[in-house]
């Protein structure tokens, strides 16, 4: 029978060795994204999302732990990596400006792919495909095909990197907030794309952002992340619906929204304080609780664990863990 | 040392400042050069001085003596000679010194480690020299043997040296010192920049009446500078090697004197008489014919005579009346056609391309060289003009292989005789060095030039000597340019023997302090 | 389809007008092309531009030497009664070839190094090429050429060898610092995860990046390398006579100075005119990549 | 409204000088604050916001030229002011809060020395009585450890620090008029709020005049009295802040809208088709006519007037005419 | 103010391995490149055996990594080795010659930094406009013209033209040179009380300072001046003029700081140009230096000499740059202080 799962992350750790000591940017998580559905990872800037991504794809190999793709171990060096793979797991970066090679033309970036993975023989060929990409992230091919990133807006950028991205038709993507350089009427053209692909091509997909309104949009499940650890997993509705953590709850506090009907969703009583922490010297016991309003001794003290308290809903937070 | 903090006040001296290029090592165990013998002339007594045109004149060494069979040497020396320590020169020092030339073995050692066997003081006033062969010209090489004081050179050794019991022998102390008896003693030294010397108040010889108090010997390397000096009056004698543009621009200035004397040198170009197409001497006797000799001594080097012979025509022991060559294009071509690589040559001249090496040091060499290459040019042989380095060319000359087909060199003798030249030139034995680019290799010649060299009777040694350079005209083995003249600019108040026509053609000498008025004080 | 090759066509032209658009803006830059354009040529066509091509090569008149400017000879005459204008178009010859060789040398050295250490920074093989481009940086280049010269006969080819074996490493620095920051750039990253291959992302991805740099710099160079080697001739070290080389035409007119000034100062001018001349163009480079 | 006026833009026209010629950027700008009032401005990245804001303090860029308009200040045209009026204008009466902190304070400064030689140069204070001063503005800000700060260079600060002292900044003295210029935009959603909450309960509580500059629709319409929208150089809609949100007129107005996601996660729309104008060659007429889905002949050929729908809304577009 | 001092105890760490590699690299091309050392040595009429002694001396007999374990040792004595161009110590060599170059390099820098600063900020003060140009004018001169040019032009114009200021040596004709104590005469005709010997050796220090100071002056006023148009835009300096700081006050304080910053690395790599210009122009003005030895025991040869002159040079460039990098901390304090 075959996984439920696409992708399985056990126990995974990254860290990196700077001249100011070690970053533990990703320290001891486990996630899993169903076929087909699109995994939200939120968290604050510096919270490790990008390094998940980045290890998942193979950018950099994990200190310790395993990710599974399709029940095959790829926790290997990026070389090492079976060619299928890289076709397989493609990944959208978060700053449109430097994800496109400034010097080439668009036709040569999205074709990139395919020549690696020889998936097309002539240039007409190349064209064509290109073409067929282009369109699909409406980007008029006629104009687009031979400009240069220079010439090209945010939201066109980012559109030329979903194209790429799609390629060589990969089942899993990373999308590391494709939207957060870009404007609300760009963003939403970019988010319309995606969920077109999604659908079209059934793409598993992660999706990192920092917007719980945009997350809610997209995701079918949620996870939220906060100094390298996870706080919080659960399916967006319930999510939305009932968040545990104090930290998740800080967050939606922090949403400024448009309509009276987003404000309800808002938990009250909560709001936002203090700054994320170093991720060299993180805080003892519970990463959070130094902004925490409802910290106690034991968070200082005991590291909580990730416990299911509903089916699907997994908290890391001592409020929960005690019963 | 501490000065007192007063403002000096320069009296008025009788200066006499000397242009030279560096480098000056004022030891005479250590150099040899232009720069370092005229400071040994000056600081130091030689045993044998040279006299007008180079004739030995007793000095330190005041009469001598030589066993019939040529080998030993009985040395007197004069009496009275204050060293600038205030000791009395003694023959213990003459030995002392010949031991440390021969030990150290730079400078002058050449001259006297092939003969010299063994060197003893007898008494005070007698020196012993035994040679390992008999030797002609003996006493003229004694003109290189600057007599140092023992004593104050042995308390100025450092240990350890390379000279074991001695140390380093005080090589380090005299380069900035001297431990003479000459009319001058060092007042400073600043290596690559000057040698400052003052008047030693006892000296025992004679010397001029306005001799200068202090000689300046200063390291100069532009024209312009010079030139600069010259005309500021800030130098007395301008050094050896100004252009002959920056003479002649100077030679208008009414204060300013031009004078010329003889170097003791003569300007070769020698040629390597194996490499072919040299190795035929026709072509050597078609290059001796194409050269424009007139444009030589006229345009580039004006007012050297050219050259009567492989040694300059006032050595003692030169030959008169030599055949010599001039140009003459037309035997030129002939002989160039006589030799066996002519149809060669005719068709492929690249393939005989001839190497002409001159001196970087010496830039109006290149005016020869390029000259000399577009004559050569008209016969229709081609020259490839390399410029080279003084240090290197003695590396290349070294060596048969490496040296070039042609090169431009001076060459002085190196005790004022005929003999020392025909040695140093195209001797067997001077093949593999500076001075002989030949490489003649010639038995013949080897025995004739020893036969001379041990004949101790002058004028028997003379005749042989005229015999040797006949047959090395008829070799051609050299083109024999010029007899060179030293070119000097120098203020007019300043007297120089050479202006009386006194010269002694001895490298070193030309610049006397003992002989030299300074008729002006500054 | 052939719309868009016109399209791609009319692209291609639109970068090209923009750099020279770039370029044009200041007339420095134009000036600057002028004038290397000139020395170019004036190397190029010597023989056939200098009044007296056969001056450059062996030949004396001593009745007409050093004679001053005229109408006959605008810049003189030297010593041995060549012609100081010819020579000095003569000697562009030698200067641009000079460039050329250590240039033609260093340039591709240098930046394959650079991004083997740049591309590979962490891993000890970028370290050791870093660690030998500092020994070489570690002195003035022109203290190390002298030196290395010194120690090898003087000629024009141990001096371009000498000066090449000194530059490399400020291409390798230069591909080096580009490099190390265009790797940890996302596009980087995308053709890395797609599988490109090392030399695919060294030569294809990043070289690209660093193309601006590198063409500056080599037109700077040209006019630094002419330098050093007229250095290294005015000491002695570098081209021989009569090989007119400007450096050597300097040396050797200075002792001339100050009665025959023009014997060494036109080819000092010279010396200055194509370094300026490609020094501007140089910048105007950067401006049209930059811009 | 009988309220005083503070601020009054009036048709500002604003270009920049570049290589590629003058980019037409403001075109016709008109904004007005009444003392102690809140004003949004909100608009697209590009729209001129920053552009407009510099004007009124005369920092723009070296390449921007004035075209035309005025700004009065309290009735006083600061295009027109002499040196000393501007110094004073600078000095005392309106502050601005940059967009970015990290470039906005100069690295090679502590922050203390930047707070000191703007108190010393608008107070003419001794060191000691300077100091006093800019440790309270940064407590203000609810800077944690003033001292520490005050003695600290940029780099040693986080993202929201910087940004409170730059808010401190603007808070030194007793300014009639705050202009910040979208202070939250680089910063984390919590920091957003937390900054956010600070800076509109300071301005509140002290009741001056605010200029809120934001592309966080949520944000402005939470804070502020009246907002105006901006589009491509152009005032395009104005009116009370519930009025726009709840009853946007103006077709850009009403798609911006819609594109912001809703943490109710209701489909949103496909964004606005096409992007800003080139402000080299700006489209005729309403700048917003190629984008438009309901665009008419006459948008295309001349700026339409503002027209006031209801009470104290306007909006220039066509469709309103009449 | 430690986190600088480890700053730059690690940069003088970095360097000592590169030194040992230029060591390593002179010596080995000193001995491996052809001609014979000990030959040369020995002087041209030298016999045989003192050829062999030299080479003995020079312990070219014994095979390389020998040769250079044993001068390693003996520099560790600071012993550079025999110099066969003085016929003495090298290391005796580098103190009597190198004070006087540094003495003309220091002058040169304090020509250098001057003139650029000055240059740079009235360019950047009125960019693009009269003095601006006239300034670029200046700098394109300035960077086109070799040192050795200036040189040669100097001597004409000041030798004949102009006499102005002497064109050689380092005193005056009948100027006696103060007693030598620290080897720097500036400061040694100060400890002699010669006030006229010191302002003699100024005058004399004048051309050939200037001379070498021109291009390296020329590239730092050119970055000065980028560095002030474009710091003039930057958003810090919107800041202050909003809150209201004079104009003069904005441009001396916070446009010119930030571009220094930029200038001073710059002025690292010039000072490496006035190291190595500094051979051609002492040769031209017979300044009594280290590089007039180094041109001198290079045309000679002198294998000794020569590495002990790249390696000095090497050591300064290594101070000069390491200085150089103090003042950029000490001017940018992010840099060495990330950690906190
Ligand atoms: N290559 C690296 N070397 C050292 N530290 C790194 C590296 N990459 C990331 N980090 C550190 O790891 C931590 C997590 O970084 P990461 O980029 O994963 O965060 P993020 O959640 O994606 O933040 P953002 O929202 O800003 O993108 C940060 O503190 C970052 O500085
Ligand atoms: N100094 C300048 N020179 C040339 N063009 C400029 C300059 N500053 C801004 N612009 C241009 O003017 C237009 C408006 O810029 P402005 O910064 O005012 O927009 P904004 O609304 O503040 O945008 P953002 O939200 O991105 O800050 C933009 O197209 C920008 O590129
Ligand atoms: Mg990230
Ligand atoms: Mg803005």
């Amino acid at each position: 029978m075959e996984d439920e799962y696409i992708l399985k992350i056990q126990n995974l750790k990254k860290y990196f060795e700077t001249p100011y000591g070690t970053v533990k940017a990703v320290d001891n998580i486990s996630l899993k994204v169903r076929k087909g559905t699109t995994m939200g990872l939120v968290g604050e800037s510096g919270s490790g999302k990008s390094t998940t991504g980045h290890v998942v794809v193979g950018l950099f190999p994990p200190t310790s732990g395993k990710i599974l793709f399709k029940d095959r171990d790829i926790s290997m060096p990026l070389e090492k990596r079976p060619k299928d793979l890289k076709r397989d797991i493609q990944m959208v970066f978060q700053d449109p400006a430097s994800s496109l090679n400034p010097k080439k033309i668009v036709r040569d970036i999205v074709g990139l792919p395919l020549k690696v993975h020889k998936m097309v023989e002539t240039r007409e060929e190349l064209e064509e495909k290109v073409a067929k990409l282009l369109e699909m992230v409406e980007l008029p091919p006629e104009d687009f095909m031979y400009r240069r990133p220079a010439d090209l807006g945010g939201g066109e950028k980012q559109a030329v990197s979903i194209a790429r991205a799609i390629a060589t038709n990969p089942s899993f993507v990373i999308f590391d907030e494709p939207t957060s350089a870009l404007d609300v009427s760009i963003q939403a053209k970019i988010i319309n794309s995606i969920l077109n692909i999604q659908r079209e091509f059934k793409l598993s997909s992660l999706f990192i952002t920092h917007d719980l309104s945009l997350m809610r949009n997209i995701s079918s499940e949620v996870t939220i992340m906060y100094l390298g650890k996870v706080c919080e997993i659960a399916p967006t509705d319930v999510f939305f619906q009932k968040p545990l953590h104090p930290y998740t709850q800080m967050l939606l506090s922090s949403v400024p929204v448009l309509t009276e009907e987003e404000e309800k969703l808002k938990p009250k009583g909560i709001t936002s304080q203090g700054e994320i922490g170093s991720p060299i010297n993180p805080p003892s016991g519970c990463r959070f609780h130094p902004r925490c309003p409802y910290a106690k001794d034991i968070c200082r003290k005991k590291e909580p664990k990730l416990v299911e308290v509903e089916p699907g809903h997994f908290v890391a937070c001592h409020l929960y863990s005690e019963r | 040392a501490v000065q007192s903090t007063q403002k000096p006040q320069p009296q008025k001296k009788r200066l006499l400042r000397i242009g030279f290029a560096w480098p000056t090592y004022i030891d005479p165990a250590v150099g040899s050069d232009y720069s370092s013998s005229t400071a040994f002339t000056n600081l130091y007594d030689p045993l044998i001085f040279p006299g007008d045109k180079g004739v030995p004149k007793p000095w330190v060494a005041e009469s001598w003596e030589v066993s019939p069979d040529g080998m030993t040497w009985t040395l007197h020396i004069r009496k009275g000679i204050k060293f600038h320590s205030g000791d009395e020169l003694k023959a213990e020092d003459v030995a002392f010194t010949i031991h440390r030339l021969l030990t150290i073995g730079k400078g002058y050692a050449y001259l006297f480690t092939p003969y010299i066997q063994n060197v003893t003081a007898t008494d005070d006033y007698t020196v012993k020299v035994t040679l390992k062969r008999p030797y002609g010209p003996f006493i003229a090489t004694l003109m290189r043997v600057y007599v140092l004081d023992k004593n104050v050179v042995m308390q100025h050794i450092k240990k350890p040296g390379p000279y074991g019991d001695y140390g380093d022998y005080a090589t380090n102390w005299l380069l900035t010192h001297d431990a003479g008896s000459g009319p001058y003693q060092v007042k400073e030294v600043v290596l690559e920049d000057h040698v400052y010397m003052t008047r030693f108040k006892d000296y025992w010889g004679p010397m001029v009446p306005n001799a200068a108090d202090e000689i300046q010997m200063l390291a100069l390397a532009q024209p312009a500078t010079e030139k600069t000096l010259l005309t500021n009056k800030q130098l007395e004698i301008s050094s050896q090697w100004l252009p002959e543009e920056t003479i002649e621009a100077l030679a208008k200035e009414s204060y300013l004197k031009v004078s010329k004397f003889p170097g003791g040198d003569e300007f070769y170009i020698m040629m390597h008489t194996r490499k072919p197409p040299l190795d035929d001497i026709h072509v050597r006797k078609a290059i001796a014919y194409a050269i424009d000799y007139k444009t030589i001594v006229n345009q580039i080097f004006p007012g050297n005579p050219i050259a009567t012979g492989p040694v300059p025509s006032y050595l003692p022991g030169a030959a008169h009346n030599l055949p010599t060559y001039h140009r003459d294009l037309a035997k030129a071509k002939e002989e160039l056609e006589k030799s066996k690589y002519w149809p060669d040559i005719k068709e492929h001249p690249e393939k005989y391309t001839i190497d002409y090496h001159w001196i970087a040091e010496v830039p109006a060499e290149e005016k020869v060289a390029i000259l000399v290459a577009q004559d050569l040019q008209e016969i229709g042989l081609k020259v490839n003009v390399v410029k080279v380095p003084w240090l290197r060319v003695v590396e290349e000359m070294a060596n048969i292989t490496t040296s070039p087909h042609m090169v431009s060199v001076f060459v002085a003798a190196h005790y004022p005789e005929a003999g020392s030249l025909l040695e140093s030139r195209y001797d067997s034995k001077s093949a593999d060095t500076w001075e002989q680019n030949e490489w003649l290799l010639n038995k013949t010649l080897d025995h004739m030039i020893e036969d001379a060299l041990s004949t101790v009777n002058t004028t028997e040694r003379f005749k042989k000597y005229a015999q040797i350079e006949l047959a090395i005209m008829k070799l051609c083995p050299s083109i024999f340019l010029f007899d060179h003249m030293i070119k000097v600019v120098h203020q007019d108040y300043v007297k120089l023997p050479a202006d009386e026509g006194h010269y002694t053609g001895v490298m070193g000498y030309d610049f006397d302090g003992r002989a030299i008025e300074v008729l002006s004080t500054t | 389809m052939s719309a868009m090759l016109a399209l791609k066509e009319w692209l291609k032209t639109i970068e090209i007008k923009k750099k020279w658009y770039n370029f044009s803006r200041s007339p420095l830059s134009l000036i600057g092309l002028a004038i290397s354009l000139s020395t170019i040529i004036m190397a190029v066509f010597a023989p056939w531009i200098a009044p007296y091509p056969q001056h450059a090569g062996f030949f004396t008149d001593f009745a007409h030497a050093k004679q001053p400017p005229s109408w006959q000879h605008w810049f003189g005459t030297d010593e041995f009664g060549r012609d100081v204008l010819s020579r000095t178009i003569f000697g562009f010859r030698y200067s641009l070839m000079m460039a050329a060789v250590v240039l033609s040398l260093v340039v591709p050295t240098g930046v394959i190094l650079g991004l083997i250490a740049g591309y590979y920074r962490e891993r000890w093989i970028g370290k050791v090429i870093m660690r030998i481009a500092d020994i070489f940086i570690a002195v003035p280049p022109l203290v190390l050429a002298l030196s290395v010269c010194s120690l090898l006969t003087p000629s024009a080819f141990h001096a371009m060898m000498a000066v090449s074996l000194m530059w490399w490493p400020w291409y390798t620095r230069l591909l080096y610092n580009i490099t190390s920051s265009v790797k940890e750039e996302y596009f980087v990253y995308a053709a890395k995860v797609t599988g490109a291959s090392s030399f695919h992302i060294m030569f294809k991805e990043i070289f690209p990046n660093a193309m601006g740099a590198v063409l500056t710099k080599v037109t700077l160079d040209v006019g630094w390398v002419i330098l050093l080697g007229a250095s290294l001739s005015f000491v002695g070290l570098g081209a021989q006579p009569p090989t007119p080389d400007l450096g050597t035409m300097v040396a050797d007119g200075a002792k001339f100075l100050p009665d025959y000034w023009w014997i060494s100062m036109f080819p000092a001018l010279a010396i200055s005119y194509v370094i300026l001349g490609f020094n501007l163009l140089g910048d105007g480079i950067k401006d049209a990549f930059e811009g | 409204m009988s309220k005083e006026v503070l601020l009054e833009i009036k048709n500002l026209h604003v270009g920049y000088k570049t290589h590629m010629g003058v980019s037409h950027v403001l075109n016709g700008v008109n904004l007005t604050v009444h003392k102690g009032e809140r004003v949004g401005v909100i608009g697209e990245s590009g729209s001129g916001k920053t552009t407009t804001m510099k004007s009124i303090l005369r920092i723009l860029p070296s390449n921007a030229i004035i075209k035309k308009g005025e700004i009065f200040y309290k009735g006083k045209n600061v295009l027109e002011m002499k040196e000393d009026e501007l110094l004073n204008l600078r000095r005392k009466k309106i502050s601005m809060i940059f967009q970015d902190p990290t470039s906005a304070l100069n690295p090679l400064f502590k922050v203390g020395q930047i707070m000191l030689d703007i108190i010393k140069y608008s107070y003419k204070l001794e060191d000691e009585e300077a100091k006093e001063m800019a440790l309270k503005a940064l407590k203000e800000a609810a800077l944690p450890d003033p001292e520490r700060v005050f003695d600290s260079y940029p780099f040693q600060l986080s993202g929201g620090m910087r940004q409170r002292v730059c808010i401190a900044l603007a808070l030194i003295g007793d300014r009639e008029l705050i202009i910040a210029d979208e202070p939250t935009t680089n910063l984390d959603v919590t920091i957003k709020a937390q900054v956010l909450n600070l800076l509109t309960s300071l301005v509140r509580e002290k009741n001056v005049g605010w200029i809120f500059v934001s592309q966080a629709l949520g944000a402005v319409r939470e804070n502020v009295d009246r907002v105006y929208v901006m589009y491509a150089g152009n005032i395009i809609e104005w009116g009370p802040s519930r009025k726009v949100f709840s009853n946007p007129l103006h077709p850009y107005t009403q798609k911006l809208l819609e594109c912001v996601p809703k943490l109710t996660g209701k489909e949103f729309s496909k964004g606005i088709r096409g992007r800003i104008p080139n402000y080299f060659k700006p489209p005729s007429g309403c700048r917003f006519h190629p984008r438009c889905d309901y665009v008419l002949d006459e948008c295309k050929k001349s700026v339409p007037e503002a027209v006031e729908v209801e009470h104290e809304h306007f909006v220039a577009c066509n469709l309103y005419r009449r | 103010m430690r986190a600088i001092w480890k700053y730059i105890w690690k940069r003088v760490l970095y360097v000592i391995p590169t030194l040992v590699g230029l060591s390593i690299l002179i010596f080995i091309l000193s001995r491996v490149l052809p001609g014979d050392p000990a030959l040369m040595a020995a002087g041209p009429n030298a016999p045989k055996w003192v050829v062999e002694q030299i080479r003995h001396q020079l312990r070219l007999d014994k095979p390389l990594w020998e040769q250079y374990y044993y001068w390693l040792v003996d520099l560790f004595h600071g012993d550079l080795g025999y110099s066969t161009y003085t016929k003495r110590s090298v290391t005796a060599d580098v103190i009597e010659y190198l004070p006087a170059s540094l003495q003309l390099i220091f002058m040169a820098a304090l020509f250098e930094i001057g003139g650029a600063l000055a240059l740079g900020i009235i360019a950047g003060r009125y960019a693009y406009r009269l003095p601006d140009n006239i300034v670029r004018v200046i700098a394109y001169i300035g960077i086109s013209v070799p040192s050795f040019v200036w040189g040669l032009l100097f001597q004409l114009v000041f030798a004949s033209l102009i006499p102005l200021f002497p064109t050689h040596g380092m005193y005056s004709y009948g100027t006696v040179p103060p007693p030598r104590v620290t080897g720097f005469s500036l400061i040694d005709a100060l400890i002699a009380g010669q006030f006229d010997t010191f302002v003699d050796i100024l005058w004399h220090m004048v051309l050939p300072a200037f001379a070498l100071s021109l291009g390296a002056m020329a590239q730092d006023a050119r970055i000065i001046r980028a560095g002030m148009v474009e710091n003039t835009e930057k958003e810090h300096v919107s800041l202050v003029r909003a809150y209201g700081i004079p104009e003069r006050v904005i441009f001396s304080k916070y446009i010119l700081k930030p571009s220094l910053v930029p200038a001073v690395t710059v002025m690292g790599m010039d000072i490496a140009s006035l190291l190595g210009n500094a051979f051609m122009v002492e040769l031209i003005f017979q300044w009594p230096g280290f590089s007039r030895y180094g041109i001198n025991v290079m045309l000679n040869k002198d294998i000794n000499g020569i590495v002990a002159v790249v390696l000095v040079i090497g050591i300064l460039f290594a101070i000069a740059n390491i200085i150089v990098d103090v003042v950029v901390a000490y001017l940018d304090p992010r840099i060495g202080r990330r950690s906190q």
